[in-house]
């Protein structure tokens, strides 16, 4: 077998140098589940921006219409109506934009303060890095899912507190793939140059040991999208999430329990949206980790 | 020419044809390799890394790893039976008694999770008679063989240096008897000192024995020390064979010729370190004719074309150059124009 | 190796600590008054301070926690607002039944995804790797209560075949959840089984081992699987975590009566002792698992073993 | 290779083998005692006699399913609606309410009410608590002094006053004025009879529930399941059912699935929706009759705009309750226009504002305001709150031109700041046995920073009440609720949406069911056919 990496190896040398950003894409367009979830994905980030523009929100979203309760799937409400008449289709789609953006904001937050966290442990080590990621076990200590459901039900359900309560249980993650990831480059040798000609540390970080440690990052940051709307659903399934009467998948789900046995329609739909997302962000994380780095396949 | 003497020939691998074929194209890994191992003997098998050696050793055990290597064409015989034709269970059988390898890296070689005794008695276990007891018996006399003291046996593989693992390796690749011991770059990954103690035991263990080998590597020194012929092979191929006279004394081929001129002359240091220019062509992509024209000082028109023919100097001795013809193969080298 | 529990035993205790005061911290930041939600929308407001009083809510937060951890030292994990009683007891009754969940779906998970994860290495990039390898996709897709809700859909409201919910009906209120709870791990685990022993198939130590002639079957349990389980043993523990945290869910689903719902419950009632109880005894199921998951590494693999010492 | 083999599933072995001992250990557990176990065993019995559609003879176990867990069944430690099911089962009070709501004596023989501050209880003889001990007097006096000490039910002990002991079966109560709420309060769990000598020894009443009531608290499966048991020495007589259990499911739909199965034989919370079809089906009978749960939209009246009178009679009229009642309960409710329950006797709807776009629109008019002022905000704690929230959004954006936005918000801070009048309008109800209690919470106020949530200050309305609370005598006192409660509907403190129903369902071969408007049922009436 190694001599058959070592033929590829050679193989590829006779390809021309392309650009490191050009070689991960083309990688990813060769993996055809990952270019799947990749165009799900981006199908998905268009109905999450399309749909609060098409839709108004007063009126058929959130809208109720008592005339037209419970009806199945029909031509002119495909996935049917739920309780209160609303459109399901409608409301499916619509909350598409709120679990990507809340997806995507609470991994941004995460991120930004994981990285913070994180690049500082791993590129101080020492003191720095011991009272840091102890700090960060305790989170860890707690599974994430009931951390996020202890502050929210502090704090209350609002958006923005979903925000943060998924965030803090994100930012310990996130810290510590930043933080190994730094470690491995901390010591390589372009670190050491970019510190024999006595850039500043926080140069370094940023400028030399981030984009180095990227992969992994992207990596943990598409999955930890899909783990974050899965836990939003979660929580709005247990009354925790998004407050009534913006459209969650959860809380849809949360709301069909009840009529389960004669319009089980309504369960369906939510239930494959989310399962359609995080299927999707999976596909694309499982790519992107191929694509970033090719050894791991 | 060489049909016609009958020789007692432990393997034979004729006209061999290996690709991997991947997502990256159809690599032409073997491209019709000749082999033969006499009783007794060993055969070096000598070339730059990727020119098929280790593909060549595996074809004898049958363990191209498939996909996404596939036997195109061609035979290989042990002792007279070719095994491509060979069932799973038949080449069990062959695997590990009529034929053993010592593999490159012994740091990844052994299996972590398993004790060594127990990675040798495995290998008596399945070929001879007996029980457990008797096979860890063996097995620790195998160890104690290879200079290891038989209670360490009971220790894992991360417990051990590199030489002593390499040292394992020999043991379980000789605790059956094998009539053929393929060694793949033995001593590649150990240290210097430790290189010749292997060097030394093989020798030792060969002569014991009696076992012919495949000696796979690309260090003319250790072709030297303990080879009776050497095959050169290139690009998937044996463009030079001979024994070790024929190739040290008459060498021929060019591929051959830059070999010695990359290795540095004791006797004289201020001679010019040639080394071959270039880099072994894309296996994926052979060029048409000879795959060594593009690196070859003396490349010819024809070069670039035709593939060359072999030429035999005498009975024993073979280069496959359009350098060299009937007439001129006794002459030697000709000059470059 | 008792030595190494020992040590890992104490060290669990400093972050237990800070779990305590973070958990505390959070809860303390709750709107609204216990007693109050106590009593209820009829309370009278003397009815509502004697209750403080004797809930001892009107000590500053330094003084609560103090108070809570003095007790807890002794194994006293606090008085529910709710009920009144010791959450040690509530708890405890609950206990058994989220372990039997939680055990139940962690061998649901690993008796299929080990052999499927397994047979889909060894017969890589055929149809049953694709099947295998879509369906434990679906299984990391699916939320676990929508799972739940499909089971009960169709197992227990089509056919009829298992309850809808509750745990009373020994095996068969076991089923459902046990396999909801489970797919989803086993989901992640037979993914990982797979690329574990897709690596450790192409190690060296495998070449040599067929080299040696061993039949493909005894190097695959001989050699492949024991190598391949050490990073598969790390998921599982990572997974048996995350159950912890997906039995909340799943207890909700099926009305499970585990420390789960009991949690969610205690949410609701603004029960913070209960809830402080809950996350502690998930927090300390939690590190028990990774110190398991440690030992059975050990177990595994000699490297690994050598360092317990 | 074999040994080797072994190792390598050692791991899965090991596991399986906890995961057996853990369930041994769960199992063992759960079933806690023998009788638990038997009633298992019972269960599934039912289980199988209930899907066969025949109630089988031989029956003896009723299953109950509930959706919510009591936080206690010690007597004076909660308040809570799940509770009161279960101390009605065990324990009695000195008196108890019928079917028509009306005061019944438990376990007084008889009584008397020398002076309007007077009463005279004589005590049933012979009542066996579950421990043996006879029911005296002095376990009556230590039952409603212990209520008035707890904060959980001491509103209930408020009218009792002072508790003296004449002989063994006679106390006198002296109440503090003249208390016409006294013998409702005396029905309430708070006031059940527990044994004094374990009140006074701090027995763990959560544990071992001792009471007189015709059931026996054997085991409580936390989260899961109470199980009771007939008390042979009932002093009524022992009850036919012999085992009672209360399964905890929180899911409407699954307790409808496990009546339809079988596995249950009582519904408590019957899920809205499944009424109908539950009506439809032929083994099971539905009860659906009307409550005393008033459910209003609370409206802070200290706050403009509703400070002003025409504006909340505007609002009142203008909303469609009956679309609230299809869309939160689903029909199973009526439409509540009077300011207080009107299923107590001298009650009326005479003068409160009833839904009337026109009317809406004059009182609007009247009320001189500007609808782009009148905006408000409604805090809904739970989701058919927010429904109905969703209704009245529409009522009034329609008929008045009121933008009103829903603040969804959960319960614990709900009751915080309703409490303390920080809020605009909220939706909510109140629960009472009597037009008294109900009236001293809602409109008193000195309920106000606790149930009087409209915050209405009227001093008119406190002489009332007052006057209510002091007249004894029964025709009279109706007179002055009439006059109350006219002179409350033209306040229009709040906006009162509708009357809850009671709904049952139950296995149809259950014989002698019984529910009143308060929610209380008897077990003990019960029997199999």
């Amino acid at each position: 077998m190694s001599s058959v990496t070592a033929e590829k190896g050679n193989g590829q040398v006779s390809v021309k140098k392309k650009s490191q950003l050009a070689d991960v894409w083309k990688r990813l367009c060769r993996n055809k589940t990952a270019l799947l979830g990749l165009v799900i994905v981006i199908l998905l980030v268009l109905i999450g921006i399309l749909s609060p523009i098409i839709f108004d929100y007063e009126t058929q979203v959130i809208k109720t219409d008592y005339s037209s309760t419970l009806q199945p799937p029909s031509a002119a409400h495909p996935f049917g109506t739920d309780e209160l008449g609303r459109d399901i289709l409608i409301r499916t789609l619509y909350a598409t934009s709120t679990s990507l953006s809340i997806g995507v904001v609470t991994v941004v937050v995460a991120l930004a303060v994981g990285l913070v966290l994180g690049s500082a442990a791993g590129y101080f080590g020492g003191k720095v890095d011991m009272i840091i990621m102890r700090i960060m076990d305790i989170f860890l200590a707690i599974p994430g899912t009931l951390l996020a459901i202890c502050i929210v039900a502090s704090l209350g359900n609002s958006i923005t507190n979903l925000v943060i309560a998924q965030a803090v249980s994100a930012i310990p993650k996130f810290a510590r793939v930043v933080r190994g990831a730094v470690m491995t480059v901390r010591d390589s040798e372009y670190v050491e140059a970019a510190r024999a000609i006595g850039a500043k540390d926080t140069t370094i970080i940023f400028h030399d040991v981030l984009p180095n440690s990227l992969a992994p990052i992207i990596v943990q940051t598409t999955l930890e999208v899909a783990t974050v709307i899965l836990s939003i659903a979660g929580l709005s399934f247990i009354g925790l999430g998004i407050p009534a009467p913006r459209p969650e998948w959860g809380a849809m789900l949360s709301a069909s329990r009840s009529y389960i046995r004669d319009y089980s329609y309504m369960c369906m739909f939510p239930g494959l949206a989310i399962m359609i997302t995080i299927l999707s962000l999976n596909l694309l994380g499982d790519g992107l980790r191929d694509a970033l780095d090719p050894r791991l396949r | 020419m060489s049909e016609d003497v009958k020789k007692d020939l432990t393997a034979e691998i004729k006209d061999l044809v290996i690709e991997f074929r991947t997502d990256y194209g159809v690599v032409q890994a073997l491209n019709g390799l000749e082999l033969e191992i006499e009783r007794g003997k060993t055969l070096g098998l000598v070339g730059e890394t990727g020119a098929g050696k280790t593909t060549t050793g595996l074809s004898l055990l049958r363990l191209i790893p498939n996909p996404p290597g596939v036997i195109v064409s061609g035979s290989i015989k042990l002792d007279g039976k070719d095994i491509l034709s060979m069932s799973e269970k038949e080449m069990q059988d062959i695997r590990g008694k009529t034929v053993a390898m010592i593999f490159q890296d012994p740091m990844t070689s052994l299996d972590p999770v398993m004790t060594v005794e127990q990675q040798i008695a495995e290998v008596i276990k399945l070929h001879e008679e007996g029980g457990q007891a008797e096979a860890l018996k063996r097995a620790r006399e195998m160890l104690e063989l290879v200079g290891i003291p038989g209670s360490r046996g009971g220790e894992y593989p991360h417990q051990f240096s590199g030489g002593m693992k390499q040292r394992v390796v020999i043991a379980m690749a000789l605790a059956c008897n094998p009539e053929l011991l393929i060694a793949d770059e033995p001593t590649t990954a150990l240290d210097v000192t430790i290189q010749a103690q292997v060097l030394e035991m093989m020798k030792g263990l060969r002569e014991k024995y009696n076992t012919s080998m495949l000696m796979i590597t690309h260090d003319l020194g250790i072709v030297a020390e303990i080879c009776d012929k050497v095959s050169v092979i290139y690009a998937g191929r044996v463009i030079e064979h001979g024994t070790l006279e024929d190739i040290f004394k008459n060498t021929r081929h060019p591929y051959t010729e830059g070999l010695f001129n990359s290795l540095p002359n004791l006797e004289d240091r201020q001679a010019e370190l040639k080394p071959i220019k270039g880099l072994m062509p894309d296996p994926s992509n052979l060029p048409k004719g000879c795959a060594f024209c593009p690196r070859c000082d003396y490349a010819m028109e024809i070069c670039k074309t035709q593939k060359p023919d072999r030429t035999y100097r005498n009975d024993t001795h073979y280069v496959e150059c359009h350098l060299y013809n009937k007439d001129n193969i006794q002459e030697g080298k000709v000059k470059s124009r | 190796m008792i030595k190494f529990i020992i040590k890992r035993l104490v060290a669990l205790i400093p972050v237990l600590l800070g779990v305590t005061l973070l958990v505390f911290f959070i809860l303390d930041l709750a709107p609204g008054d216990p007693a109050k939600t106590i009593l209820g929308e009829q309370a009278r407001p003397e009815d509502i301070a004697a209750l403080r009083e004797e809930m001892g809510l009107n000590d500053p937060f330094i003084v609560r926690y103090g108070r809570y951890m003095f007790d807890l030292v002794q194994g006293d994990l606090g008085t529910s607002y709710k009920t009144r009683d010791p959450v040690g007891e509530e708890v405890w009754a609950r206990l058994p039944n989220t372990i039997t969940l939680a055990l139940t779906s962690t061998v649901v998970a690993i008796v299929l995804a080990l052999p499927l994860g397994i047979i889909a290495a060894i017969k890589q990039n055929t149809l049953f790797d694709g099947i295998s390898m879509f369906i434990s996709l679906l299984g990391i897709s699916m939320p676990v209560f929508w799972m739940g809700l499909l089971l009960i859909l169709f197992f227990s409201v089509k056919l009829g075949w298992f309850p809808v919910a509750g745990a009373d009906q020994g095996i068969r209120s076991l089923v459902l959840p046990s396999v909801a709870l489970g797919f989803m791990h086993m989901a992640a685990i037979a993914r990982t089984t797979r690329s574990s022993m897709l690596e450790t198939i192409r190690q060296d130590y495998i070449r040599t081992v067929r080299a040696k002639g061993l039949p493909e079957r005894d190097i695959i349990t001989d050699h492949a699987l024991r190598n391949a389980l050490i990073p598969t043993t790390t998921v599982i523990g990572l997974q048996i975590g995350q159950m912890l945290g997906g039995s909340v869910l799943t207890e909700s689903v099926f009305a499970w009566p585990g420390i789960g719902r009991y949690m969610i419950q205690s949410i609701q009632g603004r029960d913070i002792p209960s809830v402080m109880g809950c996350i502690i005894v998930f927090a300390i199921g939690f590190a028990l698992i990774n110190l398991l998951v440690d030992l059975i590494y050990g177990f595994i693999d000699p490297r690994i073993k050598a360092q317990y010492k | 290779m074999k040994k080797r083999t072994l190792r390598v599933f050692a791991t899965a072995m090991v596991l399986s083998l906890a995961a057996s001992l853990f369930m041994g250990c769960s199992s063992g557990n759960n079933q806690g005692s023998p009788e638990s176990t038997q009633a298992a065993g019972g269960s599934t019995e039912t289980a199988a006699g209930g899907s066969g559609g025949s109630a089988a003879s031989g029956k003896d176990t009723l299953i109950i399913v509930t959706a919510n867990e009591t936080p206690s069944v010690t007597t004076n430690m909660h308040n809570a609606v799940a509770g009161d099911y279960l101390n009605k089962m065990t324990h009695n009070c000195l008196f108890y309410m019928d079917e028509n709501m009306a005061v019944q004596p438990d376990l007084v023989e008889s009584y008397e009410n020398p002076s309007d501050t007077e009463w005279v209880f004589k005590l049933k003889q012979g009542v066996k608590f579950h421990n043996g001990e006879e029911m005296k007097a002095a376990d009556v006096k230590a039952s409603l002094e212990l209520c008035k000490e707890s904060p959980d039910v001491s509103l209930y002990g408020t009218s009792t006053g002072t508790i003296e002991v004449i002989d063994d079966y006679t106390v006198k109560i002296t109440t503090d004025g003249p208390q016409s709420g006294l013998l409702i309060d005396l029905c309430h769990h708070g006031n059940a009879i527990i044994p004094a000598d374990l009140i006074e020894s701090g027995h763990d009443f959560n544990k071992e529930p001792i009471g007189t009531g015709p059931y026996k608290l054997t085991a409580w499966n936390k989260g899961e399941s109470l199980e009771f048991e007939a008390f042979s020495d009932y002093f009524k007589g022992e009850p036919p059912i012999k085992k009672v259990i209360w399964k905890i499911i929180p899911e409407g739909s699954s307790r409808t699935m496990a009546l339809e199965a079988g596995e249950a034989d009582l519904i408590v919370e019957v899920e809205n929706n499944d009424i109908s079809r539950l009506a439809d089906n032929s083994k099971v009978t539905v009860f659906n009759e009307g409550s005393t749960s008033h459910n209003f939209m609370m409206i802070n009246n200290e706050k403009a705009p509703f400070d002003n009178i025409n504006f909340r009679r505007a609002i009142a009229s203008a909303i469609d309750k009956n679309a609230i009642i299809q869309v939160a309960l689903n029909g199973a409710g009526t439409v509540a226009d009077s300011m207080v329950p009107d299923c107590f006797p001298g009650t009326t709807n005479e003068g409160a504002p009833t839904f009337d776009v026109e009317k809406a629109k004059a009182y609007f008019a009247e009320s001189g305001l500007n609808a782009a002022d009148c905006g408000f905000a409604i805090i809904c704690s739970d989701d058919t709150k927010l429904r109905v929230g969703q209704v009245i959004q529409s009522c009034l954006k329609e008929n008045l031109g009121i933008d009103v936005t829903l603040e969804s918000m959960d319960l614990a801070t709900y009751l915080d700041v309703t409490a303390t009048g920080d809020y605009q309008a909220a939706l909510g109800g109140y629960t009472s046995n009597s037009l008294l209690s109900y009236a001293q919470g809602v409109y008193h106020s000195a309920s106000i920073n606790a149930s009087n949530k409209t915050r209405t200050n009227e001093p008119e309305i406190d002489a009332l009440i007052e006057k209510i609370q002091a007249t004894v005598d029964q025709a009279e006192n109706e007179k002055i609720v009439t006059e109350f409660n006219l002179k409350i509907n033209d306040l229009c403190p709040q906006v009162p949406l509708y009357m809850r129903n009671n709904v049952r369902a139950y296995n149809s071969g259950l014989a002698g069911f019984n529910l009143n408007a308060g929610g209380n049922t008897y077990y003990d009436w019960m029997s199999w056919n």
